[in-house]
């Protein structure tokens, strides 16, 4: 049973960052391509969490939390070039 | 006095004239004829020894690899040049010491000319043909300072280009021919060479070699058709023509051909390319030396023509025609020499060498019209002038050689010739000297001082006396040279009267019919002009301009400055020499499986796949192309988790943020959008080359993961002994700070290297007017009013001690699992950036402490003084250390130096980052921006602010 | 009370740092502890310059009960949200914006207002007016928006105003 | 273990970064210290060229770990001469930019000299394949910065197409390894040697596009027609000094064809047999051809330099494609000869520029005209292999070493005919520059040098007052070294064919680097038991539980 | 059993969450509503894996592991953040002051503030 | 698994090859940064795939571990290219906003006449 789940969370995960992929390419709106982007982080983030628990390993640990920290500071990144043009000023 | 010597002293001397003209023109004159004198005395204790028939020799070993050795060796051949060279070039000196004016740099004038001197000397003296081409290519070299001394002239510079151009041209040419002889021969000294006639004539190279060494020799010597030069050449001033062009450079031809002569002559071959060459041009010469109006030309041309004699007789190849050719090596130098010097001495005076406006000069310089009378006439080939005994010698040679089995050809142009130098001869005495007194010289002429006629007429001097005297004058001389020549005891029958002989017939034709042509000047003057005839120079000049034009175009073409161009050319240049490489070997089959998919990888895959493929059609949009960017490093970085490679997952997802920081900083001043510029077939070969080019790396990792390592690889050790000898379970980190550490330090250095460079490029643009483009830029889109949102401030704010907790825990554990300095010091590195994107540039400078350079220099030093720690226990660099300590109530932990030079990486990294990144900021860094504050909108902070206004 | 403030500047953050730190390392052990203490000590004296006019808590265990309270509504919101993507037709929907006039002042506090509501139903912090005195909230389907203003000023920002006074 | 083999590598590594840290803002000192760090590199090159002089190979183990395991340095008679090369090229150049004050142009000038020191040095000093590559791009960014030092609208414009090329060829150095790493499981030069020799013949693809890929690395330093493009405008427009120490760089990529094509994949190597042989020899000699024309028909001074630069490159390469010791050892006489001519010519390139603009046109005479032009006329004699310096010593000896190779014609026709060329297009230039500026008004010219900023020197910074006598002793310095290298070419070609027999006999090299591949890992007081299984990949595990597995495993 | 199934619950939960964020950025229809979708369900559904992490680590690995909560935090932090800024991003390339609900008569939103929207005779002070 | 890296590779370089023929620095740059993603997935592929055995050591159990090597080559190589890649991005922008023209091709022919042949 928990297979599974493991199994089904993954699909989702899988759809999630295939609709991720086309809300990017196909995104009329700049803030959706970032959005969208933004989400695939996330999702990634749980797959790689997923995968070490599917592995049974704590090695995937540092990469997810990092992932969070720096997908939060890509998306401001690119927000803010939109915003001011200027990331830093 | 030892061969070394007396080549040196030119070339010592050469040191001194430049030196001294400070103390003075005759300071200068009388070094150089100090060292020319010296070095003639030093040859003269020789001339004994010599003229015996003995030869002296004396040699060094100077690059005995390739066999060229310092070895100088003094037959009768090279002592008759030496002595003209020394000698001539001694009365030259005392010549030109009085003909230079003021304003000439008479200092660079000797120093030049006995430059040359030296390369003259060098060439008659050496005994090796490898040495000989070093001094042959230096007269060419000294040569042309002396004809384009007079740098103001055009003509100089012209000349002095094409002597360099064509005598350079033979030179190169005779260096092919030499190292063939050589080769032939198996050694490269003459004395050794000239053992070994039968092998280089038997040998298929013979006429190779001899083609290409005779291009050179007839290139220095004049001949037709390279003769040309010579003329031109006379843009110098008269004592450097009268120098080179008597006694000396044309002469190297000469004296080649007569070195060589005892291997390379008597073959067909060598009597129908020299014989026939030295005819044409002894014609050639004497028709054109009878038109020229300018006296230096017209003598130039009699050069020629005389060159061609020499030529003609070496290529008979008889040793009756080598002794007639060294005979009239001497007299055309004596008589020769003092001809230039006297056209010197009229142009000097008259300032004018126009035959045309001069005439009478008899009555106004005697003196001259003395010297330049007999040197004339013994050019002319009169009785009882030397010239007309080498003439003489020559005319009876020519009358028995049959050319083609003709027996008329060479005696009937000789003849020919003959009367043409007749002709110009007499044309020098009497359409200069003689005639009416006129008034319209450009100048009151006169005879000049004792100093600059006692050279020529020392010189005639000797014409007369060598005529009168030969055998008790230059019997010996010419036994010798002959001798060295032939390589067998000739002895020269030098004497005046020889009887009545078909040479006498043709002597006689030649004189009558030199006055003659004379008489009849005006009119053939005319036929002359006249006839349409290929001007050598204009077809030299449009040679090298079309050569030098076309070249700038290639060159322009090739080099355009079109990197697109260029990196095509490499790419395809790559791809097709791989293709190259793989098709000529052989391929074994697989010897791994392939791996099954699962749904996650295919997921990751069609990913990375569409983006890159979105980034080629969207990429002119660029923000939307560093969109997609950012989903390549996601999905490359999740790969690296999935195939087992954690510390690469970190590493490029970190790596990929700061980048993308980076391109947003520079996006912002970029144009945003790429127009479409390539045509269509354009990019269609470029896709095509890049299809190509991917297939290829594709399908080249694609056979390399289908097979094994040919042997286990070198990282099973590393596996073996990461924990033992390292310290660290973490592989890929102790390979990184222990194994390979050295590479880690070259790691760090490129990015600080990198921070370096944009820091130092950023002041270089900001000191440029772009500045103030830079503060007067309007934004290129619309901006929000609010450039320092609180919400972000506030979560970065909390988020900087987290962040940077986080860099330690990675940075601690990275030796053990994954992590390390280097990802630690881009998390740390982001934990700042954060604050300089949400509060400010400004705002954030103020609060960096330590400058970004420090940190730098810092993490580099610290990585390194961590290598060279290892020295201080006798191991190498980089050695590490660790060990287990425990400290109750802890429990055990470990120390290793490799934590130490982590810390370096970490700190390079740090610092790299950020002063990468504060160098790009700066840029839109505005100095009006107020920076007291990190938000833009504080609520509390106006509150206090109205709070006391309100009290 | 001073020899405690000198060696310990930022108690609060200390504590922070070091129960991340043993998060971080995810086993506990009396070596993590001191060295995540040592690092809790250090990291905030560097990083002090970069947070200047740290506010004080006035009441910081209500910090608890206030997370404890957001986490529940996080949870609620995603059902919420969940629904309304999954099965609500995107014509039935009302989004809307509403403005939060605000009462607190402090910035460290109208960010935590600000995070909460975006992480709470159907509402994000989309802006902050131009002097800081109220917030501007889209809701993803608000039929009443008076109702949303009245619920996130009296469910958050009291509490909030309470903790920070 | 001598520790002043990793001397030359350190030392600037030190410096460098000391020089950042705290004399950023003191020019002087700055001058000092990397002047004296340069005198002191010399020495030190000096002890290692004795060293190195009778033949021995000495290695380096860094992190004394033992080949091929860890990271080697290798002093031979090869490395010793390189590296004693460049460190007495740096020093003049170092003190050529000091005179012109070239390094106050810009920021950080003396740091990135020594790093670009550090990066060339321990490209000739490593025996590390990939150790190479970072050395490769230590010297590569490190050059990035020195050549756009100063700025400048058409240097940034240059800078950009150099770094981009150089991009490129980085990306194909690592492709390139990685298909060698992925055939032979090592990346020690030696090892590498070892491994590749006992390569199956019938496997041999592979390894083959491998070799070759590293080979258009090298190529590509070394700018081998096609891939010289980035050569012209990175000469020309770099600063003087730059573009001088960059007379070496050239030498690098040289350098590393002739270790790699002798040590590893060597003519007689049989899964790279006939790989390069058909197209190397006339790629060299096109480039030699396409060097000799630029000559010809440049219009400006700094290009002038570039192309001389690229026909003797070409030459050297020509040299090196022969693949035979006497080929070899001519080869690296005639590299120390081209890199010391090119150096020379660019400074003198840089005084004229500086003092007249760099069209290659008449101008007012300049200041000191008559020395440059002396400095001129030897530099560009040598350059053009003329009599009696080093470079026609150089060009004989190649020539002679070509004589039995069966495209001698080619050899012989394309070198002799391009020093042709060169020659007239030295002298068309010397006579341009020098000469006729004698036959223009002079009036009022004479006293003070119009500076005419063309070309590279738009909006740059202001060009200093005339400096002192410094970058002419400097540039005499290099010119000296031409004429010693005449009058020694006896000794000189001596160690180069000895040099040159040691590399087609590579016996020695690889039997010192690889001394020490089975000594055991010293065991720390730890535990260690339960390590250090491997699998590659195919997830069965193999290999033993220790240090065992590293003498199972060759 | 009890623990097996806990975890596959909040794993599949969490999957589900996932999947809820990123179809609703395809669903919803308008800029703003999109916002929405990611920033909450798609973090939940993180925080459910992550939950169903700790608890597979207390139940297998026979270690309390509470590392995730990091995550979890880090995300809950940072979403507004992120939410904000794209808010702003459309606030400021998609409508004027006049679209928006405006702070109050006479002021501006702070992503409107820039000098071509002020209003006239505008006096900068709040309710 | 290998043809899904190998594809991706080779897609890889093919975009960044073709972007690197474009005329502007910016496409030129992403084309840089396209090729050292192939090169470095390249470089890590020569270790050849595995999933689940990271180079990390376990003390307890007898488990697989994949090559570490080309980790490590890769992780300098990224680093080095990130380096490479900031200056690029640098001296491009500086180009840029001298000359006021993104073309990365340059006209070097437009340089001073000499005459006198
Ligand atoms: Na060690
Ligand atoms: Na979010």
């Amino acid at each position: 049973m928990i297979d599974y789940a493991y199994a089904f969370a993954f699909s989702c995960f899988a759809a999630a960052l295939l609709m991720n992929l086309w809300k990017i390419l196909m995104a009329h709106e700049i803030t959706d391509r970032i959005l969208a982007l933004d989400t695939m982080f996330i999702n990634a983030i749980a797959m790689v969490v997923l995968f070490g628990v599917l592995l049974g390993s704590e090695i995937f640990f540092e990469a997810a939390l990092i992932m969070a920290m720096l997908g939060f500071i890509s998306t401001v990144a690119y927000a803010r070039f939109l915003l001011r043009g200027n990331i830093i000023e | 006095m030892s061969l070394f010597l007396i080549a040196a002293l030119p070339f010592l001397g050469a040191l001194f004239p430049a030196l001294l003209i400070r103390a003075g023109r005759n300071a200068s004159a009388s070094s150089a004829a100090l060292a020319s004198g010296l070095a003639f005395v030093g040859l003269m204790l020789h001339a004994p020894a010599i003229l015996r028939g003995e030869t002296v020799q004396v040699g060094i070993d100077w690059l005995p690899v390739l066999g060229l050795h310092a070895n100088f060796f003094l037959d009768g051949l090279g002592f008759l040049f030496a002595t003209m060279i020394l000698g001539i070039g001694l009365l030259i000196i005392l010549y030109a010491r009085f003909y230079l004016s003021r304003q000439d740099p008479m200092g660079q004038f000797y120093t030049y000319l006995l430059l040359f001197q030296g390369a003259m000397v060098g060439i008659v003296l050496s005994d090796n043909i490898l040495l000989l081409l070093v001094f042959w290519e230096l007269t060419s070299l000294s040569s042309f300072l002396l004809i384009g001394y007079w740098k103001h002239l055009p003509e100089g510079r012209q000349g002095a280009r094409m002597a360099l151009t064509v005598t350079g041209m033979g030179g190169l040419a005779m260096i092919g021919g030499m190292l063939i002889l050589g080769n032939i021969a198996g050694s490269y000294d003459i004395s050794v060479i000239l053992q070994h006639k039968d092998a280089i004539q038997s040998s298929d190279l013979y006429l190779p070699a001899l083609i290409l060494i005779l291009i050179g020799a007839f290139t220095k010597s004049a001949q037709f058709p390279f003769h040309f030069w010579l003329p031109h050449a006379m843009a110098a001033p008269t004592p450097v023509s009268a120098y080179l062009h008597s006694a000396t450079m044309v002469k190297a031809g000469l004296f080649l051909m007569a070195r060589l002569w005892p291997v390379l002559a008597g073959t067909p071959e060598w009597f129908y390319i020299v014989t026939t060459t030295g005819l044409i041009t002894m014609v050639i010469g004497a028709v054109i030396a009878l038109f020229k109006d300018d006296l230096k030309a017209l003598l130039a041309f009699s050069t020629v023509s005389h060159l061609g004699l020499i030529t003609m007789l070496l290529g008979f190849g008889t040793k009756a025609a080598a002794i007639g050719a060294v005979f009239h090596i001497i007299n055309h130098a004596t008589f020769k020499a003092a001809l230039f010097m006297t056209a010197g001495i009229v142009d000097h005076e008259a300032h004018t060498r126009d035959i045309k406006r001069l005439g009478g000069l008899r009555h106004l310089m005697p003196v001259t019209f003395v010297i330049a009378t007999v040197a004339a006439l013994s050019m002319a080939g009169i009785p009882p002038l030397n010239g007309f005994l080498s003439k003489e010698m020559m005319l009876e040679e020519a009358s028995h050689t049959y050319w083609l089995q003709n027996p008329y050809v060479v005696p009937a142009l000789a003849c020919f010739a003959a009367a043409f130098s007749a002709a110009y001869s007499f044309r020098y005495i009497a359409h200069v000297f003689l005639g009416p007194k006129r008034d319209d010289y450009p100048a009151k002429p006169h005879d000049p001082g004792f100093g600059m006629w006692a050279s020529p007429a020392l010189l005639v001097t000797l014409v007369v006396l060598i005529g009168l005297f030969s055998a008790k004058m230059v019997g010996p001389l010419v036994d010798a040279a002959a001798g060295a020549v032939t390589q067998s005891h000739p002895h020269a029958h030098l004497k005046l009267w020889h009887g009545v002989t078909p040479a006498l017939y043709m002597s006689g034709i030649a004189v009558g019919g030199g006055v003659l042509l004379l008489a009849l000047h005006a009119g053939l003057e005319r036929i002359w002009t006249a006839l349409p005839r290929p001007e050598a120079k204009v077809i030299f000049d449009r040679l090298t301009g079309a050569l030098t034009e076309r070249s700038a175009a290639i060159t322009a073409r090739l080099h355009d400055g079109s990197l697109t161009r260029y990196a095509l050319i490499m790419v395809t240049f790559t791809l097709v020499i791989s293709l190259f490489a793989y098709g000529t070997g052989t391929i074994g089959a697989p010897t791994r499986d392939l791996q099954d998919v699962g749904l996650l990888p295919l997921v990751g895959w069609i990913c990375l796949i569409v983006a890159t493929a979105c980034i080629v059609l969207f990429h002119r949009q660029r923000f939307i192309a560093l969109i997609l960017i950012g989903i390549i490093g996601l999905i490359v970085s999740l790969a690296f988790n999935f195939l087992s490679a954690p510390d690469l997952a970190l590493t490029q997802i970190s790596v990929e943020v700061v980048t993308i920081i980076l391109m947003l900083l520079a996006l912002n001043f970029l144009p945003k959008q790429t127009p479409a510029e390539s045509p269509v077939p354009a990019r269609m070969r470029d896709g095509a080359i890049s299809i190509l080019c991917g297939l290829g790396v594709g399908g080249l990792i694609y056979a390399l993961m289908l097979r094994d390592f040919a042997v286990p690889s070198i990282s099973e050790f590393h596996l073996a002994n990461a924990y033992k000898g390292g310290g660290g379970t973490n592989v890929v980190n102790v390979i990184l700070v222990d194994f390979r550490g050295f590479d880690t330090f070259g790691e760090i250095i490129v990015l600080g290297i990198a921070a370096l460079v944009i820091f130092a490029l950023t002041e270089a643009v900001l000191s440029t007017r772009v500045r103030a483009y830079l503060l007067n830029r309007e934004p290129d889109m619309p901006q929000a009013g609010d450039s320092h949102p609180g919400l972000m401030v506030v979560v970065t704010r909390m988020m900087m001690p987290v962040a940077l907790m986080v860099a330690a825990y990675i940075f601690f554990r990275g030796h053990n699992l994954p992590g390390g300095g280097f990802i630690a010091g881009l998390i740390a590195a982001i934990a700042v950036i954060m604050q300089y994107m949400a509060s400010g540039f400004g705002w954030a400078t103020e609060r960096q402490r330590i400058p970004y350079h420090g940190i730098i220099g810092s993490g580099v030093l610290i990585a390194a003084a961590t290598g060279l720690g290892a020295w201080f226990s006798g191991q190498p660099f980089l050695t590490s250390a660790f060990g287990y300590v425990h400290l109750p109530p802890l429990e055990e932990f470990e120390l290793a130096t490799a934590a130490l030079f982590d810390l370096g990486v970490f700190l390079a990294v740090v610092g790299a980052v950020m002063l990468a990144l504060e160098s790009l900021s700066r840029f839109a860094w505005q100095p009006g921006i107020p920076t007291e504050h990190a938000m833009d909108i504080n609520p509390a902070r106006d509150t206090a602010a109205q709070d006391p206004k309100e009290a | 009370m001073k020899l405690l403030n000198r060696f310990l500047p930022h108690p609060l953050l200390t504590l922070m740092l070091t129960v991340i730190w043993l998060l971080l390392v995810n086993r506990f052990s009396l070596n993590s502890l001191v060295f995540g203490f040592f690092l809790g000590l250090l990291i905030p004296v560097i990083t002090q310059p970069y947070w200047p006019n740290r506010p004080k808590l006035k009441k910081p265990l209500k910090l608890i009960s206030y997370t404890l309270l957001v986490f529940w509504d996080i949870i609620v919101a995603n059902v919420t949200v969940a629904r309304i993507v999954l099965f609500m037709p995107n014509s039935k929907r009302r989004p809307a914006w509403v403005e939060i006039p605000l009462d607190i002042r402090t910035p460290e506090a109208i960010a935590m207002l600000g995070g909460t509501i975006t992480m709470t139903p159907g509402t994000l912090t989309a802006d902050i007016s131009a002097q800081g005195r109220s917030l501007l909230v889209h809701c993803l389907h608000a039929p009443d928006t008076d109702e949303i203003r009245d619920e996130i000023k009296t469910r958050y920002e009291a509490r909030l105003k309470e903790i920070f006074g | 273990m001598n520790h002043l083999l990793i001397a030359p590598i350190v030392l600037p590594a030190l410096v460098a970064p000391f020089i950042i840290m705290t004399l950023r803002y003191h020019i002087d000192l700055q001058r000092i210290f990397s002047v004296a760090s340069t005198v002191l590199l010399v020495a030190i090159a000096l002890v290692l060229a004795v060293q190195a002089a009778d033949g021995t190979v000495q290695i380096y183990e860094l992190g004394d770990w033992q080949a091929p395991f860890g990271i080697v340095l290798v002093l031979d008679r090869l490395s010793a001469m390189m590296v004693l090369l460049t460190t007495l090229l740096a020093l003049a150049v170092n003190l050529y930019a000091v005179g012109s004050k070239w390094d106050e142009r810009g920021h950080n000038f003396h740091a990135l000299y020594q790093f670009q020191l550090m990066g060339i040095l321990g490209a000739f000093l490593t025996g590390d394949a990939f150790n190479l590559f970072v050395f490769f791009e230590v010297l590569l960014i490190a050059s990035y910065g020195l050549m756009i030092h100063g700025g400048g609208t058409r240097r940034f414009q240059a800078g950009v197409q150099y770094v981009v090329y150089n991009l490129l060829g980085s990306t194909l150095f690592l492709f390139a390894l990685g298909t060698i790493y992925a055939v032979t499981g090592t990346l020690n030069m030696a090892d590498l040697a070892v491994q590749v020799a006992a390569l199956p013949a019938e496997d041999s693809a592979l390894i083959r596009v491998g070799a070759v890929m590293l080979l258009l690395v090298f190529a590509i330093k070394a700018s081998l027609l096609p891939l010289h493009f980035w050569l012209p405008a990175s000469y020309a427009h770099a600063p003087a000094p730059v573009a001088a120490l960059f007379a070496i760089m050239t030498k690098v990529g040289a350098y590393a064809i002739l270790r790699m094509y002798t040590l590893v994949f060597g003519p007689d190597v049989a899964v790279v047999e006939g790989l390069v042989g058909d197209w190397l020899l006339p790629a060299a000699l096109l480039t030699v051809a396409v060097g000799a024309i630029g000559v010809l028909g440049s219009k400006e001074i700094g290009r002038l330099m570039s192309f001389g630069a690229i026909t003797s490159v070409g030459t050297l390469l020509t040299a090196i494609a022969l693949f035979t010791p006497e080929a070899a050892a001519a080869a690296l006489y005639y590299s120390v000869h081209s890199t010391l001519a090119a150096a020379a010519l660019f400074l003198i390139a840089d005084m004229v520029r500086e003092r007249q603009g760099g069209a290659i046109a008449a101008h007012p005479v300049m200041a000191q005209s008559g020395l440059i032009s002396v400095l001129f006329f030897v530099a560009a004699i040598a350059t053009a292999g003329m009599p009696p310096l080093s470079g026609f010593l150089g060009k004989l000896l190649i020539l002679d070493a070509a004589r039995d190779d069966p495209h001698a014609v080619w050899v012989w026709g394309v070198i002799l005919v391009s020093s042709l060329i060169t020659i007239m297009g030295f002298a068309r230039a010397g006579t341009l520059i020098f000469w006729k500026s004698h036959g223009l008004d002079t009036s009022d010219t004479l006293a003070e040098p119009e500076i005419e900023v063309t070309g590279a020197d738009q909006d740059a910074a202001p060009v200093p007052a005339r400096p002192a006598a410094l970058p002419f002793v400097a540039t005499f310095a290099l010119l000296a070294g031409l004429v010693a290298l005449t009058v020694f070419a006896g000794p000189m070609t001596r160690y180069t064919a000895a040099t040159a027999q040691d590399l087609f006999a590579p016996g020695a090299y690889i039997d010192t680097v690889l001394a020490n591949r089975d000594r055991p890992v010293t065991e720390s007081d730890h535990e260690s038991a339960g390590y250090g299984t491997a699998a590659h990949g195919d997830g069965s595990g193999h290999g033993a539980d220790d240090a065992t597995t590293t003498e199972e495993s060759h | 059993m009890i623990i097996d199934i806990l975890i596959a619950g909040f794993v599949a939960v969490g999957g589900l969450f996932g999947f809820v964020g990123s179809f609703g950025l395809l669903k919803l229809n308008d800029p703003m509503s999109r916002m929405h979708a990611p920033t909450k369900a798609t973090t939940l559904g993180v925080g459910g894996v992550l939950i169903g992490s700790m608890l597979h680590a207390w139940a297998y690995e026979g270690h309390i592991s509470a590392h995730e909560l990091l995550i979890t935090l880090f995300l809950l932090v940072t979403a507004p953040v992120t939410a904000n800024f794209l808010a702003k991003v459309f606030i400021n390339q998609q409508t004027k002051p006049d679209d928006l609900p405006g702070p109050s008569a006479c002021s501006l939103w702070a992503t409107h503030d820039k000098p071509e929207h002020h209003r006239t005779s505008e006096q900068p002070t709040d309710t | 698994m290998e043809l899904l890296v190998a594809s991706a590779v080779g897609l890889l370089t093919a975009a960044g090859i073709y972007l690197i023929l474009r005329r502007r620095t910016f496409p030129v740059i992403l084309g840089t940064s396209l090729l050292s993603y192939a090169v470095n997935v390249f470089l890590f592929a020569t270790g050849r795939l595995i999933t689940n055995a990271p180079p990390i050591l376990n003390k307890y159990a007898d488990v697989p571990y994949t090559d570490p090597l080309p980790q490590a080559l890769v992780l300098t190589a990224i680093v080095i290219s990130f380096g490479m890649t900031a200056v690029v991005v640098m001296v491009a922008l500086g180009a840029y906003l001298s000359a006021k023209s993104d073309r990365i091709n340059m006209d070097e022919t437009a340089s001073a006449d000499g005459e006198d042949a």
